[in-house]
């Protein structure tokens, strides 16, 4: 009932508004196959200024944990009995309670914390979103799901990962299931989401008007259109990964001594924060790096991929 | 026409920076408005004319900059005052009035309030404000004042609400108008009204009204003159009259001759067949889905309620009615995207249900259904040739062949093969709409149901595709169930037709009877409320 | 409202219902005994035993569930295992920390969530924008805990402005009180405001494009009546969303922040509590947590209802 | 206009609010400044009222029993028979005077007379005989004295005797322990209700987790005290506690974390008070592999670097010592202090001998702070030496669990307090020594050893009797004490007459604070 292409003048957004006419615009990738469409989409992203900021923080982060053992390779357990120094030139961030250079510790509490989102986060995002879809199979237990889904949301984060650590003790494992737990509401409805988009629009209609089947319909219709909001929000919940991972750690609860991670290390920091305030420096600033470049990246994922 | 021109626009250019390009939406653009005269400003989309309402009103939206021009209000360059002498002028000698007025009004401001703002910010007091504002919905015609004020937007019709988009227009007594799309957004009936009451506004208080509009109909009934717009440029100005029966400019002919007209030929190609593809019998809808409680049940809402029709081999069955009248319901529960409350839907004479995916397949085997946004219904992931290969494969083609069906299909609705790998973004709208159609018709179907097909498309793009629907129809034998508010198109395409009203059938015929001689007042109603092009300018 | 809350009330009670059973069966699944905490270190396992059966802990957990829940719908919070006290009464002396810190971190949260969505949403201009962006980004990537020890560092140990360690009840002694409040109750603040304001800013800068922004243009209002009257008047809905969802996050995050401020709050309890497998309590603390995350929701959708007249609660 | 009005009412509510806040921050009392006034030496204003910050909560129900949380008051609420001095000679304190029997085996007690409960109901010896009989049903580290007691028979209101079947020469270690409780209220010890003694303080109030308050007792039979109220305000960061001596709103600190404790000890206005110390010991479990062999048991002596420990982790308060036994106590034996020194390159060697290179050695852990950072220089010390260690770290509850099960693996790193106590009694309060240790070490000549010792009637022969079973303990290497911390209290010079007994109870009822 409405002309739509009137309505472009007035009021869709006005990076809209070239006043063409509705033929065909210009199209120079009209050939790509669909797979190089998409990553390109992506590699648009990463062309913006934040994208690009934030994908140099990464790529620095990501390459320094990755070859921390290169970089450094006697551990990150040299004690000495230099303890608590501040920065030096043989210690840049000086060292810890056991004479441990934090510099060190940082590095290889970082590669802690990649360890755990890379875990953590795709099998949170895998199993939430398959969550979210089930109401596409069986109307019952979507809603089903949706509830038990509310329920986990009612947790606050910490609160969840600390009943998580109650049952299964601090350490790697249970930080990666709370937060791969923590995010399966965050996904699910995400995906729930999506898929109620989805299922009013008339491509999917068209679809099952077709007798296409449910599965079908949902694989190849629903998923690859549902795909970019979750993984932004994949990019956004890293960044609660990392605060969880920290959170729970900073009350002990967390990744156990002596292997660092950044939030242990901040728990250790705190007791000396008196003595030197500098023990925190270190794990405090590859912790906001961390988080921001995965934020920026979301946002920039956001700007380009789903906002077009 | 001797009096002082009101507006004058001289030589008006806007650009819009765009990244990679410069693109001058507006381009040398000029006419005059005189007092208590309404010009219409007629174009497609993307014509520049809403761009040029919003350089009047200095409102353009970034990326776009006025580049040059004058835009003179009773003698004065309004493109030549800052910000804060433009907010004196908006609102107070110049007012607008929006194309959609659901969006229009603030959803959580009472409707008064918002009157009485646009007083307040010119300087009114209180008191007087209130008073005025109740006068002024008054005037444009809101029944039961006192209590509608305080209501919200949502707790009004769309009539309504675009009084009160008018009335907060008027409250300052503006010398100029501005009315971008107005009645798009409404159905016929309403338009109708909303254009008297603008006439009744103009010979009332003198304001004059620059009109924009894509609807020739709308032009030929409201306009003292008009200028057609096309790709930034002014293309034919003059009377209304002038221009709609003698256009001089290619552009205005063909969008002249693209119009479907109330009274061009009726089709005389009705099949002799009597075989009934498909037969709807005393059909319910619910669509009240919303659970009011845990323990309550529902109460049903029949969107469809009780509707029986029929849709012979080759024939065009065109629904027509208003939004909300149970149309589109209609089409999708014969399909089985909602389910039926009662009644029975039968295929070549044998009662059908979709309930389960086997039995989708087997009714898309007659049945195809064809959306009205080719935008939405196409899904942006998919290639053309991969939507065309999905209905195909669905429709028992081996996979071997279904490179040469989607070929062929391509052709039937005049699209080359090299269209096969785009994605949709990269069709217009017209294309679009075509591959829907080729979609539909992969399984070869004997019925196409057609919602509102063409109403989302230029008028140009509109006379193509329902010229391709005809040749279709033809060629292939095919049953149209063709669902429009459009009564002009309706008039031109179909051989019967179906009018509904509130989810009932309340008239059905052939077309001629229908439009000729229409028996039900409501019939009646839509007939006079369609702006019919020939006889305002007769 | 009130057909609305009573048709509330189900899916609530579900909740909670759920919640209860998982809060009492987590202590269960994990490993420790309360029995050993209050036997005390160099108990005999006969001594260890007589108190679990002085405590019901022998009997089988669906007995033990069903106990418990009749206490708690009667008012019984049961009596903690390592205090000796009754639940309700620990928890009423922890609540007024938690309370007052939560009550003031909300305010910042909100001022703070609020004035930068502002400003995010209304300023035009690039730097203003990439400033507003700046500042959102960076916040949003320090968690409050962060945003803590940044606090501690600077105003505690490097210039001793505030106290940054241990809390002086307002009720005692406001003056010195709320100096003990501030820095944490800012962390948490802080760190929870750039959701608010982002949310806020998207949704302004959206409704900016919607047309009723349009004609309140072309009705000649100042720009900066837009921005409050139409703009941000439309868009605080959103802004109430997510202070409702932060609300909840907001105690649980108390967690933390009361362990690095040295607060004795109910977080602190908590963390004593799951440390000393003391069911009682952290069955209760954790219904509680809940308890807080769905009211503030159901309050969210309250406000909601009145900010925005489209909302209808009972329909 | 109105919403003229109403914008600057906005306005005006902000601006109030800044005004508020920056008074507040700003305003006439600061906190900071509080603390830093004093710092430099204030008076503080409240006379009568000492305050003590400690870490762990208070325990009435485990009054019986030694716990770090009771230090604070409850000798101030409770009184023992006796109390040692400082040569550790037991003094009349509710018991006016005794006999031991010359077959010692049994002792007479003629108890104080004119001794009321707070309750105002007087003290006989039945309350005597119950308070031992208490004991025996309690988890005190001394309640396996009482066990051995035949009897304890009341011979009239204020005499009793003891009788035992064999000489208990560590008696007094018991009745340093034994605080005599109210039978009629002991069972409100076990939430804190009702806290009943005898001493110069009332238990007033106790809201759990946070703080405790005792008043003057003024119905004591003994002098005055001069303090009106004690407040006890439970601070369990190290940092808060910083800050609450600092500032002064607290005159004691009991339970600082180390190396705050350092910093304190160079500010004028506080001294540092050693207290009966900790042992940190590392259990050896003899009957899994590698410590299975003597050789690699001892190897791990060598491989520790006490030094490093003792002064990273305690700094002033650490004390390197082989030795389990407190250094203060009778019969130390000094010379076997420093029988291993630390030699890594010998401890891989006699690892190696052994064959116990590589083999994995879990470690469990008590997860208290200066717990796991010792376990940290351990594990790193073992591996050099070339064993695989893994710590595992257990919340207190979970090691106490796994201890009382005997699961606690290879390697167990616990905690002891000494409490003060003498080797005699030690050998069979520490868990990691006693019949039942788990290292499953247990000899007959290790049985003949620790008899000898409670067999020893003179200190001669009970030093020489201690050199032995030292000796033997060290050779055997089933345990091995890694370091030993000194308690240390951090007290304001503005607090005078403070009394610490020797198990490091504070007694104030001859305090005062300045005023």
């Amino acid at each position: 009932m409405r002309n739509n292409d009137v309505t472009t003048m007035g009021a869709a957004p006005p990076t809209d508004t070239p006043p063409t006419d509705t033929s065909a615009r210009p199209a120079p990738r009209t050939r790509t196959p669909g797979g190089n469409a998409t990553v390109r989409r992506y590699l648009a992203a990463f062309r913006t200024p934040r994208g690009v900021i934030g994908l140099t923080i990464l790529a620095v982060l990501l390459l320094t944990a990755v070859l921390a053992p290169v970089i450094f390779p006697h551990g990150y357990d040299q004690q000495t009995a230099d303890s608590l120094r501040g920065s030096s030139g043989r210690h840049l961030l000086g060292t810890d309670e056991l004479g441990r250079d934090l510099l060190v510790r940082t590095v290889y509490g970082l590669r802690t914390d990649f360890s755990i989102i890379v875990v953590a986060v795709p099998l949170s995002m895998i199993a939430g979103t398959a969550l979210g879809l089930v109401g596409a199979l069986s109307r019952v237990a979507g809603a089903v799901v949706q509830r038990v889904l509310d329920i986990i949301l009612g947790f606050p984060g910490v609160v969840l990962g600390v009943c998580v650590v109650l049952i299964m003790g601090p350490g790697w494992s249970a930080l990666v299931v709370a937060i791969a737990i923590g995010g399966l509401p965050y996904f699910g409805r995400q995906a729930r989401a999506a898929l109620l988009e989805q299922m009013g629009r008339e491509y999917v209609v068209a679809a099952r008007t077709l007798g296409v089947g449910k599965g079908a319909v949902l694989w190849r219709h629903i998923l690859p259109n549902a795909v970019d909001p979750i993984l932004v929000g994949g990019a956004i919940f890293v960044v609660v990964a990392v605060f969880i991972e920290a959170g729970l750690s900073i009350i002990g609860l967390g990744i156990q001594p002596p292997t660092p991670s950044l939030g242990s290390l901040l728990n250790v920091g705190i007791r000396f924060i008196e003595q030197s305030p500098m023990y925190i420096l270190g794990p405090t600033a590859v912790l906001i790096l961390l988080s921001m470049s995965f934020s920026l990246l979301a946002d920039a994922l956001n700007e380009t991929v789903i906002r077009k | 026409m001797s009096t002082e021109p009101l507006l004058r626009v001289h030589d008006l250019e806007v650009t819009f920076d765009l990244q990679d390009e410069q693109l001058k939406a507006v381009d040398g653009v000029s006419f005059d408005v005189r007092p208590g005269r309404i010009l219409g400003i007629v174009g497609e989309s993307g014509s520049g004319k809403s761009v040029t309402s919003r350089a009047i009103m200095q409102m353009i939206r970034h990326p776009g900059k006025v580049t040059g021009g004058e835009v003179r209000l009773n003698g004065r360059d309004l493109l030549r005052l800052n910000e804060k002498e433009m907010l004196a002028v908006r609102g107070k000698e110049v007012a607008m009035i929006f194309q959609d007025p659901q969006a229009a009004l603030n959803p959580v401001m009472r409707i008064k309030d918002q009157v009485v703002e646009a007083l307040h910010i010119h300087g009114v007091d209180s008191a007087t404000a209130q008073a005025r504002a109740l006068e002024l919905l008054e005037q444009v015609g809101i029944p039961n004042v006192p209590e509608a004020a305080r209501k919200f937007p949502h707790q009004f019709s769309g009539g309504m609400r675009q009084r009160v988009v008018i009335a907060i227009a008027l409250a300052n007594n503006p010398s100029l108008l501005i009315a971008d799309e107005p009645t798009t957004a409404l159905d016929v009936t309403i338009q109708a009204q909303i254009l008297d009451l603008l006439r009744r506004l103009r010979d009332e208080l003198g304001v004059a009204i620059l009109f924009i509009t894509h609807d020739m109909g709308v032009v030929a009934e409201l306009c003292d003159d008009v200028v057609v717009m096309h790709l930034g440029r002014i293309v034919e100005r003059g009377p209304v009259r002038k221009v709609l029966t003698a256009p001089e400019d290619p552009y205005t002919i063909g969008l002249m001759d693209a119009i479907p007209k109330m009274d061009s030929p009726l089709r005389d190609d009705a099949p002799e067949q009597e075989h009934t593809v498909l037969e709807v019998r005393e059909l319910k809808t619910d669509v009240n889905t919303a659970r009011p409680g845990w323990f309550r049940k529902p109460k049903p809402f029949y969107a469809v309620n009780g509707v029986s029709l029929e849709v012979r081999a080759g024939e065009t069955l065109a629904l027509v009615g208003e939004s909300g009248c149970g149309k589109s319901t209609l089409s999708r529960t014969v399909v089985g995207i909602n389910e039926p409350a009662g009644g029975e839907i039968l295929v070549n004479g044998t009662a059908v249900s979709a309930r389960s995916d086997e039995q989708r397949r087997a009714l898309a085997r007659t049945i195809q259904y064809v959306f009205q946004d080719p935008y939405s219904s196409l899904n942006p992931r998919r290639t053309a040739g991969q939507s065309l290969e999905e209905a195909l494969r669905i429709a028992g083609v081996p996979r071997a062949d279904v490179r040469d069906r989607s070929v062929e299909l391509l052709e039937r609705v005049s699209l080359g093969p090299q269209y096969l790998d785009r994605y949709p973004w990269a069709f217009s709208g017209g294309q679009r709409q075509r591959i829907g159609i080729a979609r539909a018709l992969a399984s070869d179907p004997r019925l196409l149901i057609l919602d509102e097909p063409v109403s989302a498309l230029d008028v140009s793009i509109q006379a193509q595709i329902l010229t391709l629907l005809t040749d279709l129809q033809k060629t292939f034998d095919l049953a149209y169930l063709f669902i429009s508010h459009d009564l002009a198109v309706v008039r031109e395409i179909s051989h019967r037709v179906a009018v509904m009203n509130h989810g009932e059938i309340v008239e059905q015929g052939t077309t001629e009877d229908v439009f000729e001689n229409p028996q039900h007042p409501y019939t009646r109603t839509l007939l006079t409320a369609t702006p019919d092009l020939d006889k305002a300018i007769a | 409202m009130l057909r609305f809350l009573v048709k509330k009330l189900p899916s609530i009670l579900l909740v909670l219902f759920a919640t209860s059973i998982i809060a009492f069966l987590l202590p269960r699944f994990a490993p420790g005994d309360p029995a050993q905490t209050i036997a005390g270190p160099d108990a005999t396992a006969e001594q260890t035993e007589a108190i679990r059966q002085s405590l019901g802990l022998d009997r089988p957990l669906f007995v033990q569930y069903l106990t418990w829940l009749g206490g708690v719908l009667r008012g019984h919070l049961g009596t903690s295992y390592i205090f000796n006290r009754s639940v309700s009464d620990l928890i009423l002396s922890r609540m007024e920390s938690t309370i007052e810190l939560a009550v003031l971190a909300s305010v910042f949260m909100i001022l703070i969530g609020i004035g930068l969505g502002v400003l995010g949403g209304s300023t035009r201009s690039r730097p203003g924008r990439m400033a507003v962006d700046t500042a959102n980004t960076l916040l949003l990537a320090t968690p409050a805990f962060l945003v803590g020890l940044l606090l501690i560092v600077l105003l505690g140990v490097t210039w001793r402005l505030l106290p940054v360690s241990g809390e002086v009840p307002l009720s005692e002694n406001p003056e010195i009180g709320i100096q003990y409040l501030l820095l944490p109750a800012l962390a948490l603040g802080l760190a929870h405001a750039p959701s608010i304001s982002r949310l806020l800013q998207t949704t302004m800068r959206s409704t900016r494009g919607e047309e009723f922004v349009d004609l309140a243009r072309a009705k000649g209002a100042s720009p900066r009546r837009i921005t409050f009257r139409h703009v941000l008047r439309t868009s605080l809905g959103a802004a109430v969303v997510a202070i409702g969802i932060r609300v909840g996050e907001l105690f649980g995050g108390a967690i933390i922040i009361e362990a690095i401020f040295a607060r004795n709050g109910l977080g602190q309890l908590a963390v004593q509590s799951v440390n000393a497998r003391d069911y009682q309590l952290v069955q209760i603390l954790v219904m509680g947590a809940v308890l807080v995350a769905v009211l503030s929701q159901l309050v969210t959708e309250l406000i909601l209802a009145a900010l925005d007249p489209r909302v209808r609660l009972d329909a | 206009m109105r919403e003229v009005q109403r914008r600057s009412r906005v306005r005006s509510a902000v601006v109030a609010g800044a005004v508020a806040l920056a008074l507040s921050v700003t305003g006439c009392q600061s906190a900071v400044k509080q603390q830093e006034a004093s710092s430099a030496g204030a008076k503080p204003t409240d006379v009568g009222v000492l305050t003590i910050a400690q870490a762990s909560d208070i325990q009435p129900n485990n009054v019986l029993a030694g716990r770090l949380g009771n230090a604070s008051w409850a000798a101030n609420v409770f009184e023992t028979l006796t109390r040692y001095d400082d040569q550790r000679k037991p003094q009349p304190l509710l018991a006016k005077e005794w006999k031991v029997a010359d077959d010692k085996l049994s002792i007479s007690v003629t108890l104080r007379e004119g001794v009321t409960f707070q309750s105002g109901r007087p003290m006989t010896a039945d309350d005597v005989k119950f308070s031992l009989d208490h004991l025996v049903k309690s988890s005190s580290q001394v309640a396996f004295i009482a066990k051995k007691f035949s009897s304890v028979d009341v011979t009239g209101p204020t005499t009793l005797t003891i009788r035992f079947s064999k000489p208990i020469p560590n008696i007094f270690d018991l009745f340093e322990y034994a605080f005599i409780v109210d039978k009629d209220s002991v069972k409100g010890l076990a939430d804190g209700s009702k806290v009943i003694g005898t001493g110069p303080f009332l238990f007033k109030s106790w809201s759990p987790g946070s703080e405790a308050q005792l008043v003057r007792n003024d119905k004591y039979w003994g002098p005055k005290p001069h303090l009106d109220s004690i407040t006890i305000a439970v601070i369990n960061d190290s940092t808060a506690m910083l800050n609450a001596v600092r500032s002064n709103r607290s005159q004691i600190a009991i339970g600082m974390n180390p190396v705050d404790i350092q910093s304190m000890a160079s500010n004028s206005a506080f001294s540092v008070v050693n207290t009966s110390g900790s042992v940190y010991p590392l259990g050896l479990n003899l009957t899994q592999p590698p410590f299975d062999k003597l050789e690699a048991r001892q190897a791990v002596n060598y491989a520790i670097d006490r030094a490093r420990i003792a002064k990273q982790i305690f700094g002033a308060a650490g004390v390197v010592t082989d030795l389990l036994w407190d250094p203060t106590s009778p019969g130390y034996p000094k010379d076997l202090e420093q029988r291993y020194t630390y030699d890594p390159a010998k401890a891989k060697q006699m690892l190696t001998a052994a064959g116990a290179e590589g083999t994995a050695v879990p470690i469990t852990v008590i997860g208290l702070p200066q717990n796991t950072s010792v376990a940290e220089i351990v594990r790193r010390n073992l591996e050099e030496v070339g064993l695989k260690p893994v710590i595992k770290v257990q919340e207190t509850q979970g090691f106490d669990q796994i201890q009382i099960a005997g699961k606690l693996g290879t390697a167990f790193m616990p905690l002891h307090g000494l409490n003060g106590l003498g080797a005699s009694t030690l050998m069979d309060s520490l868990p990691s020594l006693r019949r039942g240790n788990s290292s499953k070490f247990w000899t007959d000549e290790y049985q003949a050893l620790r008899n000898n010792l409670l067999a020893a009637d003179t200190d001669a022969a009970y030093a020489t009797a201690l050199h032995k079973l030292s000796e033997y303990i060290l050779d055997q290497a089933f345990t091995v004490a890694v370091v030993q911390a000194l308690g240390q209290n951090v007290v304001a010079k503005s607090a005078h007459e403070l009394t610490w007994t020797s198990r490091s109870y504070l007694d104030a009822k001859s305090a005062y604070v300045d005023h």
